[in-house]
C-alpha cells in the first residue's frame, strides 16, 4: 500500500516538474516549485516506512520547515528585487 | 550484458549523464551564473557517485538498531556529508566573485567580458588592423 | 482482526491522500490560468499531504514517529496555504490579472511571459 | 523488478529530465526553481540510497540557504541568459566522448549494491563492527566524521572558514551601512509576519535538537549550523536585514566564524596536553566512551557555531549590497 501511495507521488511530481518547465509565468514556476516541495516531503516520509524504518523523519520535518524560506525570498524578490532592505527616501510603503 | 548488469550499472550511467550535461552546461554557456549551477549539477552527479557506491542491497542505514543486521557503508556518507557543506561555501564564493565581475564589467556574459578586456588591451575593436 | 481494521482505515486515508495529490498535479497542468492553477494545487495539497500524514500515522500507533509525522502535519498545515497566499498575494500585485471568460479570453493577455 | 530498483530508478530519469531543463531553459529565475527541485530530488535518492545523514545535509543546505543565495545573486545581476553566440558542436563532442570513456570505464565497476565490491571490504566493516564498543553511539556516520576522522573533519570546516573569509573578502567593502531612513520591510505582508514568529520558534528548538541528537539518529553540526543561519535568515527576509544586524550584528558573526574552528582545534590541542594524539578524545572523560562523547560534543559544537556564522555573515554580504539601478525587464 506505501507503494501504491509512492507511485502517486512519483506521478504527482512529474506533473509539477512539467508545469515548472513549461511556466509561462514567474509564479507558475514558484507555485510549481512549492508543490514539489511537499511532494517531496510525503515521499520522503512514506520512503520510511517502506524500507521500515521510520525513524528517519526528520528530513521530512526539515523540509517542512525550511521549504517556505525559498518561497518568502522569492516573493520579496518579486516584490523589491532585492534581499536586502529597499531604502529609498522618496520610495511608498505600498 | 544481460539485464542484472543493466541494472547493475544504470545508477552510474545515470550520474554520468548528469555528470556530462553538468560538464556541458559549464563549457558551452557564457552566462556565470548558468556556470555555477553547471558545476552544481557537476558535483551533485560526484555526491551520487559516491553514496551509489556505499550502498548494499538489502541493507540499511548506518545507525545502529541493537539487532544484527546489514548496514551500508558509512564511509562514503561522511565524505560527502562534509562535502555539500564545503560545496555551498564554495558555491556562495563563486557567486560573490560574480556579483564582483558584474560591479567591475557591467555584464556577466563570457563574452562580453572577453570583449571588455580586449579592447581595454588593444584598444577598440574598429582600431585593430586584420 | 483489529490490525485489519486499522489497516483498512490507513489504506483508506493513504488512497484519498494519493488520489487527492494526483488530481491536484494533473490540475497544476490542466488548468487554464495561474490562478486556477493555484487553485488546483494549493488545495488539494494541504488536505492531501495530512490525509497522507495521517494514514502513517495509523500505521505508526503511539511512538515517537506519530509525534514527528503531527508535527510535519502542523507545520505544512501552516506553512503550505500561507506560501500559496504569498505566491497569490505577489501575482497580483505584480499585474497579473486572472482570466475571466471563455476560451475567447485565452489570447493571453494575462500571460505575462517570462521566457 | 523491485520496489526499491523502480523508485531508484524514477528518481534517477527525474534528476536527468530536471538537469536537462536547467540546460535548455534561459530564464534564470526558472534555472533557480529548477535547481532548488534538483536538490529536493536527490535528497530523496539519496534517503533511498541509506545515506539518511547526507540527505539531511542536503536537505539543510537546499531547502533554503542556496535558493537564496541564487536569487540574491540574480538581483544583484540580471535574470536573462544572453542566447549563446559560439557553436555548440564542439563541447558536444567533448562531452559525448568523455561520457563514452566514463561510461566504458563503468563496465568493470562492481555492480550496484554487490556486497562483496572492493569498497566494502577494506575500512568500512571496522567502523561498522567496533562504534558500539569504542565510541559507544549508534550514528556510525557521526562517530567516523567526529571521531575516527577528525582531522579530515577539520580540514573542512576549514575550507568552509576560509570560503567565508573569501566572500567577505570579496563583498565586505561593499556592504551598505546603516544609514537611518526608514527601512522597508514586509510591513503590510501581515499573513506572513505572523507565520514567521510561529515559526522562527520551531526551526531554532529544530537545529537545537539536530545539533545534539547527531550521536543517536541523523544530525549534526553541519546541518545543525546550517539549520540555525536559515532561522536567521527567515527573519531578515521577513523583518528587514537592519532589524536582523541588531538582533545579531555582523561583527559577532565574524567573530563566531573563528571561534567555531578555534574550539574545534582547541579540542585537539587539549588532548596533546593530556599526552595522547591530536583529536584523540578518550582522554577528556573517566572513561574512553565518556571522553569520546565530551569530544564529539564539543567538535561537533565548533562545526555547528562556524557553518551557521559562514551563512549568515554570507547573506549579510549578498544581502547587505546595493542592488543595480536597472529597468532591465523579466
Amino acid at each position: 500500500m506505501f507503494t501504491a501511495t509512492m507511485a502517486a507521488l512519483l506521478a504527482a511530481m512529474i506533473l509539477a516538474l512539467a508545469r515548472l518547465y513549461m511556466g509561462p509565468t514567474l509564479y507558475d514556476r514558484v507555485l510549481a516549485a512549492n508543490a514539489f516541495g511537499t511532494k517531496t516531503v510525503l515521499m520522503i516520509g512514506v520512503m520510511g516506512f517502506l524500507t521500515e524504518r521510520p525513524d528517519f523523519l526528520d528530513i521530512s520535518l526539515l523540509y517542512a520547515l525550511l521549504n517556505f524560506i525559498g518561497t518568502i525570498a522569492v516573493l520579496k524578490f518579486f516584490r523589491y528585487r532585492t534581499l536586502g532592505d529597499r531604502v529609498e527616501p522618496g520610495e511608498e510603503g505600498q | 550484458m544481460g539485464t542484472t548488469d543493466i541494472l547493475g550499472l544504470f545508477n552510474y550511467w545515470m550520474v554520468i549523464v548528469l555528470m556530462m550535461i553538468g560538464l556541458y552546461i559549464v563549457v558551452s554557456r557564457g552566462n556565470l551564473v548558468k556556470k555555477v549551477v553547471g558545476l552544481n549539477i557537476f558535483q551533485t552527479s560526484v555526491f551520487l557517485l559516491y553514496i551509489s557506491m556505499g550502498k548494499i542491497s538489502g541493507g540499511t542505514a548506518p545507525i545502529l538498531t541493537g539487532k544484527p543486521e546489514v548496514y551500508s557503508n558509512p564511509l562514503p556518507h561522511v565524505l560527502i556529508l562534509t562535502a555539500i557543506v564545503v560545496g555551498v561555501a564554495t558555491t556562495a564564493l563563486g557567486l560573490a566573485l560574480v556579483v564582483r565581475i558584474k560591479n567591475a564589467y557591467d555584464t556577466i556574459e563570457e563574452d562580453e567580458i572577453q570583449a571588455v578586456d580586449d579592447d581595454d588591451e588593444f584598444g577598440s575593436a574598429e582600431d585593430v588592423q586584420p | 482482526m483489529s490490525a485489519m481494521i486499522i489497516d483498512a482505515f490507513s489504506w483508506a486515508l493513504l488512497m484519498a491522500g494519493s488520489l487527492l495529490m494526483v488530481v491536484g498535479a494533473l490540475g497544476l497542468i490542466r488548468m487554464p490560468d495561474f490562478y486556477t492553477r493555484m487553485h488546483a494545487a494549493g488545495i488539494t495539497d494541504t488536505l492531501g499531504a495530512d490525509l497522507i500524514l495521517l494514514g502513517l500515522m495509523v500505521q505508526a500507533g503511539f511512538s515517537l514517529v506519530t509525534v514527528k509525522l503531527l508535527l510535519i502535519g502542523a507545520f505544512l498545515f501552516f506553512t503550505s496555504p500561507t506560501s500559496t497566499h504569498a505566491i497569490a498575494n505577489a501575482a497580483l500585485t505584480a499585474g497579473l490579472k486572472p482570466q475571466v471568460g471563455g476560451a475567447d479570453a485565452e489570447d493571453g493577455a494575462a500571460e505575462k511571459e517570462d521566457e | 523488478m523491485s520496489v526499491e530498483s523502480f523508485i531508484d530508478i524514477t528518481l534517477l530519469v527525474f534528476l536527468g529530465l530536471t538537469a536537462f531543463a536547467i540546460l535548455k531553459l534561459r530564464a534564470l529565475f526558472a534555472v533557480v526553481m529548477l535547481s532548488s527541485v534538483f536538490s529536493l530530488l536527490s535528497a530523496g535518492l539519496l534517503v533511498h540510497l541509506d545515506a539518511v545523514d547526507v540527505a539531511f545535509t542536503e536537505a539543510a543546505v537546499g531547502a533554503g540557504i542556496s535558493t537564496v543565495l541564487m536569487l540574491a545573486t540574480l538581483a544583484l545581476t540580471s535574470r536573462r541568459e544572453k542566447a549563446p553566440t559560439r557553436t555548440q558542436a564542439l563541447p558536444l563532442i567533448v562531452v559525448f566522448l568523455t561520457g563514452m570513456a566514463l561510461v566504458y570505464g563503468t563496465l568493470d565497476m562492481p555492480r550496484f549494491g554487490d556486497a562483496s565490491a572492493p569498497v566494502h571490504n577494506h575500512v568500512a566493516p571496522k567502523y561498522i563492527n567496533d562504534t558500539a564498543s569504542e565510541i559507544g553511539m549508534p550514528n556510525i556516520v557521526t562517530a567516523v566524521l567526529a571521531s575516527y576522522r577528525g582531522f579530515d573533519t577539520l580540514g573542512e570546516v576549514t575550507v568552509i572558514f576560509t570560503a567565508g573569509i573569501g566572500v567577505l573578502l570579496l563583498l565586505g567593502a561593499y556592504i551598505r551601512e546603516p544609514t537611518g531612513l526608514r527601512v522597508q520591510t514586509m510591513d503590510h505582508h501581515l499573513v506572513l509576519r505572523v507565520v514567521t514568529k510561529v515559526l522562527i520558534g520551531p526551526i531554532l528548538l529544530f537545529a537545537l535538537y539536530v545539533q545534539f541528537h547527531g550521536d543517536y539518529g541523523p544530525g549534526g553540526g553541519f546541518q545543525a549550523g546550517v539549520i540555525f543561519a536559515a532561522a536567521f535568515i527567515i527573519y531578515a527576509l521577513v523583518f528587514g536585514l537592519e532589524n536582523a544586524r541588531k538582533a545579531v550584528p555582523g561583527s559577532a558573526v565574524r567573530m563566531l566564524v573563528a571561534c567555531g574552528v578555534l574550539l574545534y582545534g582547541g579540542v585537539g590541542v587539549v588532548s596533546f596536553a593530556f599526552g595522547q594524539n591530536y583529536l584523540n578524545y578518550s582522554v577528556l572523560g573517566a572513561s574512553q566512551v565518556a571522553g569520546q562523547h565530551l569530544g564529539i560534543l564539543l567538535v561537533e559544537f565548533g562545526v555547528g557555531l562556524t557553518v551557521s556564522a559562514v551563512m549568515v555573515s554570507t547573506f549579510y554580504a549578498f544581502a547587505g549590497q546595493n542592488p543595480p539601478i536597472s529597468d532591465e525587464d523579466w
